[in-house]
């Protein structure tokens, strides 16, 4: 299990084949990879810098794959999220989970994500034509991660 | 407990808005949970009685772990207060 | 969209990729490897060998993509299956679904996978110390294609 | 219809088992579905009355599409027999 925050980007490949190296029990390794679009309620997006709270960010995402280490049988899970400045078609966060089985692997990853998103200290300031803004939270990313608590 | 300080940290849009990111606070007798914090925050006019405002969706975490508005303080805790997150 | 039969093994990182080169709107990749495991069924796992069904198999997969195209915004999708002869930790089946949502991605893509599994015209024959034998078909892979019929 | 001729196809174990990949067949008269053609193949006995018994968890396709048992047949016809699929 491993959290990364770093302002370099990631190789998504290489994570991987790090995970599987030596494992045969892994089957299944689901994978999401979040990546800045060029528009955002509406707006063109030029350029993000993303801040975070570092300490609770690695604490809170180490609690979230604990979570699903109690709920999936997951072999392994790494995340990968970045801070800094960003632009569209940069990868921002990547989660791999591998397990033996693909219905543990999918769902874990998805519950981190749908965690990670509502739950660790991230925060977006984007530049538009009008400006740069706070990027505001989604009520819809609230729905995600409520769909898990039952 | 009187003579308790604790750390204060600001983030995002709240740190730019208050121009501060991080401050040591004696705790002023009565102020024991982090909601009380809050008022007292808000209390300083201007920024922060926009910012600490109850209508105001903010988010707190004592010592790194979210936290709701009950939670209590101690001496050497880590406040932070900032907006709902947007990482990912 | 694209579906590959093929014996050669696969690059994830390559495939994602080309994938996004050039497509602004792609905010979030999902992706699925399934891996050769050492044990089935209870049973060391030496090799296995895959059969297909040339022709058919291209056309259902495409045609379970296209079911997820009807479903969800699905920007782009790529499926590549490998035939013939594979060993643990070889991987067999790579799927990358491109969205601009989260949540469209990783529905996506496992609706993919798991109808992959029950539709898709392939049999896996694995060696193991009491010899050669097919693969039975799981009734937990029938449930999970079920799952999304609503 | 009469005189029509298919390709059968076998594959996987119901392939090794009958020792045949692939047959032209001219559809004897009566056979005009995919149910009543598993019945003729059937009736050779042997491997046959085994793999294709009724009991027997088979899966067929017309012209490389999935087909339930009541799916007519023509002329030309691509009909394939194989066990549940096992990839992924």
């Amino acid at each position: 299990m491993s959290v990364r925050i770093q302002e370099a980007d990631f190789d998504t490949a290489a994570e991987i084949a790090a995970m599987r190296r030596g494992n045969p029990k892994i089957g299944a390794i689901a994978s999401f990879i979040g990546v800045v679009r060029d528009i955002n309620d509406g707006d063109a997006v030029s350029m993000m810098t993303l801040e975070h709270y570092p300490g609770m960010t690695e604490r809170s995402i180490g609690a979230i794959i604990d979570q699903a280490r109690g709920r999936w049988e997951v072999l392994d899970a790494l995340v990968i999220h970045r801070v800094g400045t960003l632009k569209p078609t940069d990868q921002i966060v990547l989660v791999v989970v591998a397990c033996s089985h693909r219905g543990d692997a999918f769902a874990a990853c998805e519950f981190i994500m749908d965690y990670l998103k509502t739950q660790a200290p991230f925060w977006k300031k984007e530049v538009t034509p009008q400006g740069a803004r706070w990027v505001d939270a989604r009520a819809s990313d609230d729905e995600a991660a409520g769909r898990w608590r039952n | 407990m009187s003579g308790a300080t604790v750390t204060l940290l600001y983030f995002a849009r709240l740190r730019e808005s208050l121009g501060l990111a991080r401050e040591e606070m004696l705790l002023p007798a009565g102020v024991q949970t982090l909601q009380v914090l809050r008022a007292h925050l808000a209390a300083r006019g201007g920024a922060w009685a926009e910012e600490m405002a109850p209508a105001r969706k903010l988010r707190a975490a004592v010592n790194q772990t979210l936290a709701q508005g009950d939670a209590p303080l101690k001496a050497g805790d880590e406040v932070a207060f900032f907006p709902p997150v947007t990482g990912g």
